[in-house]
């Protein structure tokens, strides 16, 4: 009870995370208004400042060794709303500036304001959205108040679903629709949930909530409504279909952000749920549960991504099972064990890795569809010698998702499988070593016909600096693998689970 | 039991069957004007459980601007063709979306019946903290001083949806103008309510807009019926639906939260921190920031009616 | 004085309800939908006022009395208007078959 | 007194809604608005009679809303009725 009221107090530096959503927030409100090119100069000159912002509260959380807390309007909860940043707070906060800066400076050739007019519908669009996701990002990275998370749920859903859909084309409508509904779908149960839980206990703060939380009926019903409605959004099987047509039919900017980031934005709600609101549940077969519905995604996704023909829809289907991985988290990280640190590194490794592999494979299709004029992955013969910058930034990136060594997707699937032994659930380590080899399958069904010899024609060639964004984030999920001890250390702050140990 | 009981127990069940009749009705029309009387039946019922705040959001929203929305919706669907009657759901779909809303619904009646009585609140504290802000009406102090951050984000997700709504248009028409809201010729009864509905709508909008500090109300539902009255005007033809590079339409879109924000961050200078009022102004500088959300709400919900822009910049 | 003020507010309310009943009757059981329509509009009109009358004895100030007022006369407006709209639409439709 | 106000208010909703039911299957669009706006009346009016038996503040100002909105269907559906089919024309002029 004495660490709860400590984590209630706002600590040094807690106007830093209201800066740092209202940064994108003002990003969105002038690019509205001002329109045309400026909507672009803005987001490409917030994106810098943001990222500071990031690494700066990741850095007075890593000073104190405790999450930073601010009360909004001074009002602390239940009637006012915390933010509170922590080791998983932080460590996102950067991952999402650094891929929407990569996605970003990456869009500027496809979503630039033609010469000759002074406004065009997809980059007015492009930018703002784009600002918007990552202002929702932001609130769901650092919301302590389950409606303000809510309220970053819908602002997350309002700007990623027109995105899927820039390009026009009435296939991309249907798909855009499609997530439309499976988003709202969620945010309705999720907003059921919880009205419940502040039925149950008149409050709607995380930590406030952690305190109090019995296991009633009406906090089961909230845990599972609130679970189904944030899986949905999510993408985990069996709740997907959205999914790949959503992501595969974007433009490669918005796909990166989509994949890398968007899905990880409900991702992260329904750890805080478990791990921050619920640890008080005796939830064990629950998070097998949710665990055995990552495997099942793992399985999935991995097929089916090996029966694609086209690069973007592979991915695409790749991002399924990889998010299968990162719900290995709940059984695995759940409870009072020893292997649990492992079993948390493991996931948000998992997070991170994934997000900036999938963000740089995303981007490198991009080059790929418009060098090429097609993203048919058989006609791909001789394409690696002829834009091998590219395709270096995708092997790079499927090298991660395969889990190999060294990259930040080893050093996850490494610390999963040693918790999931541990924890003696064989099933998951089985799961996660069958899980390496599919993705090395499709990832292999990728590079070996564009590393054969032969000669192909490129459209257009590769612009550098695009190529060098993708190279970027890819060079980022690999370089994950080698986090040393004190970054680990770092993800574990603020980690309630551990905070609430007798 | 009294009389009051039957009532409610009719009411909860009128409600019902109406929203079953929305969902079963196999033509749209009907099920649009089962919809808008489910609306105000809820209205209703808002009323029973003693929140006029929310049965007045129902009342303007529900009757007026989701009316608005479905009927015209629906009326393009219809013209559309019969292109959906391919893409119907199976019997299976419907049959399993049926019985996981029935799992639900049950789920939530037995759970909330099970709820603790009296059930926690918070109503002591916010009559607490009221008089500090100076308003008489604790639904809107929640909303602009101490779940300000709430609804300042809200208006972003509006305005999101608005550009959203507009990325669906053509590319050759960015920067034109919606299609007209209203017939080329509009009839006499039209022209008859927009020159005097319209001018006691606007009454009655501030009105409920200048009570809201101290009675149910405030600047979501007035900007709502606000909203509405200018649909009229668009429908009697009185006027357009403004081009979407307008920089006035933008600005109107922008003010609430841009203002919401600008008064946050000035918080910090007069009273310590980010959205937080100072002693004495707090309702003042209230006023202020709602008058800004009550006309960016009376643009929004127009502009996301009227739809992408389907016509060119014009000579 | 309160008695007579009850009494004449039960008498009010009693024949605006009757007034709902005869329009409801009316939509149900009038052949044709011209005719529906101008059941609907007479009962409506005067059920609502009606029942405004009799509440008016019950309210506690002049403003509520003035919106209970408005409140009748706004039905009054718009319940005309779309009459006739409603009207106009069903001889459009007439003429086309 | 008030137990009459209560009565008088769902012995009105109560017939309205007998209108409604029995109209919402048509035949015509028309008869489902006409329908729809008996309703709007009838509620208003429950509401106000529910409103001075139980004492909610603010009730005016629903019923306000309510009253000014009432119109608002039917013009809407006036209007979606052939709306479409004169769109195409005025489409790029303006």
């Amino acid at each position: 009870m004495i660490e709860t009221a400590a984590a209630l107090e706002p600590t040094f530096g807690g106007p830093l995370l209201v800066l740092a959503i209202l940064l994108p927030v003002v990003g969105v409100l002038l690019s509205f208004v001002l329109g045309g090119r400026f909507a672009e100069r803005v987001a490409l000159a917030l994106a810098p400042v943001g990222l500071v912002l990031a690494l700066a509260i990741a850095f007075l959380v890593w000073r104190s060794g405790a999450p930073v807390v601010y009360n909004i309007a001074g009002l602390a909860p239940p009637l006012g709303i915390a933010l509170r940043a922590d080791g998983l707070s932080g460590v996102m906060l950067v991952t999402a500036a650094l891929i929407v800066a990569a996605a970003g400076f990456y869009a500027r050739a496809t979503f630039a304001t033609p010469e000759g007019s002074t406004e065009a519908r997809a980059p007015f669009a492009f930018w703002i959205l784009l600002q918007g996701i990552w202002a929702a990002l932001i609130l769901l990275f650092i919301g302590a108040d389950l409606f303000n998370l809510y309220v970053g749920l819908e602002l997350l859903t309002f700007a990623a679903v027109p995105l899927v859909c820039l390009s026009g084309k009435p296939e991309t409508l249907v798909a855009a629709l499609r997530y439309l509904m499976f988003a709202l779908f969620g945010s309705v149960f999720y907003l059921l949930g919880a009205a419940l839980l502040y039925g149950a206990y008149g409050t709607l703060d995380i930590v406030l909530l952690s305190g109090r939380v019995a296991p009633l009926p009406a906090v089961w019903l909230a845990a599972g409504l609130m679970t189904a409605g944030l899986l949905a959004k999510t993408a985990l099987f069996p709740l997907h279909l959205w999914l790949p047509p959503a992501h595969a039919n974007a433009p490669a900017a918005a796909s990166a952000v989509l994949s890398g980031l968007v899905v990880k934005g409900s991702f992260v709600v329904v750890v805080r749920l478990w791990f921050y609101v619920l640890p008080a549940l005796p939830g064990d077969a629950a998070q097998v549960f949710l665990g055995a519905l990552g495997s099942a995604a793992i399985l999935f996704g991995s097929v089916l991504a090996l029966r694609q023909p086209r690069l973007k829809l592979l991915i695409a289907y790749s991002t399924l099972a990889q998010i299968g991985y990162l719900f290995l988290i709940f059984p695995l990280a759940s409870g009072q064990h020893p292997w649990t640190i492992d079993g948390w590194n493991g996931g948000l490794m998992q997070t991170l890795s994934h997000a900036f592999a999938k963000a740089a494979m995303f981007l490198s299709a991009g080059l790929i569809a418009e060098s090429l004029g097609h993203d048919r992955i058989a006609e791909f013969t001789g394409a690696g010698r002829a834009m091998p910058v590219t395709f270096l930034a995708l092997g790079l990136g499927g090298l991660s998702l395969m889990g190999l060594p060294p990259s930040g997707g080893f050093a996850a699937k490494w610390l999963l499988l040693r918790a999931s032994v541990a924890a003696g659930h064989w099933v998951f380590a089985l799961v996660l070593l069958a899980g390496g080899l599919l993705a090395a399958g499709y990832v292999f069904r990728i590079l070996s016909p564009a590393l054969a010899d032969g000669s192909l024609v490129l459209k257009s060639p590769p612009q550098r600096s695009r190529e060098h964004a993708a190279l970027a984030l890819a060079v980022v999920a690999v370089a994950l693998g080698f986090a040393p001890q004190e970054f680990f250390d770092f993800l574990q702050i603020g980690r309630m689970a551990v905070a609430a140990q007798p | 039991m009294s009389v009051l009981q039957i009532l409610d127990v009719g009411l909860a069940l009128l409600v019902l069957a109406v929203a079953v009749w929305t969902i079963a009705a196999r033509e749209i029309f009907g099920a649009v004007v089962a919809y808008v009387a489910y609306g105000l039946l809820l209205a209703i019922v808002w009323i029973r459980l003693f929140a006029p705040d929310v049965a007045l959001t129902e009342a303007a929203i529900g009757s007026g601007v989701t009316g608005i929305l479905l009927v015209t919706s629906g009326a393009r669907l219809k013209s559309a063709g019969k292109a959906s009657a391919a893409a119907k759901p199976g019997l299976s779909l419907h049959l399993s979306a049926a019985a996981l809303s029935l799992l639900a619904a049950t789920a939530l009646a037995g759970v909330i019946l099970a709820l603790p009585e009296p059930s926690p609140t918070l109503a002591p504290e916010a009559r607490q903290e009221l008089a500090a802000t100076g308003l008489g009406n604790p639904v809107t102090a929640v909303l602009i001083a101490w779940r300000s951050f709430d609804t300042m984000l809200e208006k972003i997700v509006l305005l999101l949806a608005v550009v959203g709504v507009w990325s669906v248009a053509s590319d050759r028409f960015w920067g034109g103008a919606p299609a007209p809201l209203g017939r080329a010729n509009p009839q006499g009864a039209l022209l008859l309510l927009e020159q005097t509905l319209v001018p006691l709508g606007i009454l009655v909008g501030v009105h409920i807009f200048w009570v809201g500090a101290n009675a149910p109300g405030g600047a979501f539902q007035a900007g709502a019926i606000l909203a509405a009255m200018w649909m009229i005007v668009m429908i009697a033809r009185a006027s357009e639906p403004p081009r979407v590079n307008s920089l006035w339409l933008r600005l109107a879109l922008i003010s609430g939260p841009a203002v919401f924000i600008v008064a946050g961050l000035a918080g910090i200078g007069m009273a310590g921190n980010f959205f937080a009022y100072p002693d004495g102004f707090a309702k003042p500088i209230i006023l202020f920031i709602e008058a800004f959300m009550l006309l960016t709400i009376a643009a929004t919900l127009p502009v996301l009616v009227a739809g992408p822009p389907r016509r060119s910049f014009g000579p | 004085m309160n008695f007579a003020l009850d009494l004449f507010s039960i008498a009010a309310i009693a024949a605006g309800a009757f007034f709902f009943f005869a329009g409801s009757v009316g939509l149900l059981r009038f052949p044709d939908s011209l005719t529906r329509l101008h059941a609907l509009s007479k009962a409506d009109n005067l059920g609502l006022g009606l029942v405004v009358l009799g509440l008016l004895p019950r309210v506690g100030s002049l403003l509520d009395a003035l919106k209970l007022l408005a409140i009748w006369a706004l039905v009054l407006l718009s319940g005309a208007a779309s009459a006739q709209l409603i009207g106009r639409a069903l001889r459009r439709r007439g003429g086309d078959e | 007194m008030n137990d009459f106000l209560l009565f008088a208010a769902g012995f009105i909703l109560l017939t309205v809604a007998a209108g409604l039911f029995r109209v919402l299957r048509g035949p015509g669009d028309a008869d489902r608005m006409m329908a729809a706006q008996l309703l709007g009346t009838g509620g208003i009016a429950s509401l106000l009679l529910i409103a001075s038996a139980t004492t909610v503040a603010g009730v005016e100002d629903v019923a306000l809303g309510l009253a000014l909105l009432a119109a608002f269907a039917s013009v809407a559906f006036v209007n979606g009725v052939a709306t479409d089919d004169e769109q195409p024309q005025e489409a790029g002029g303006k």
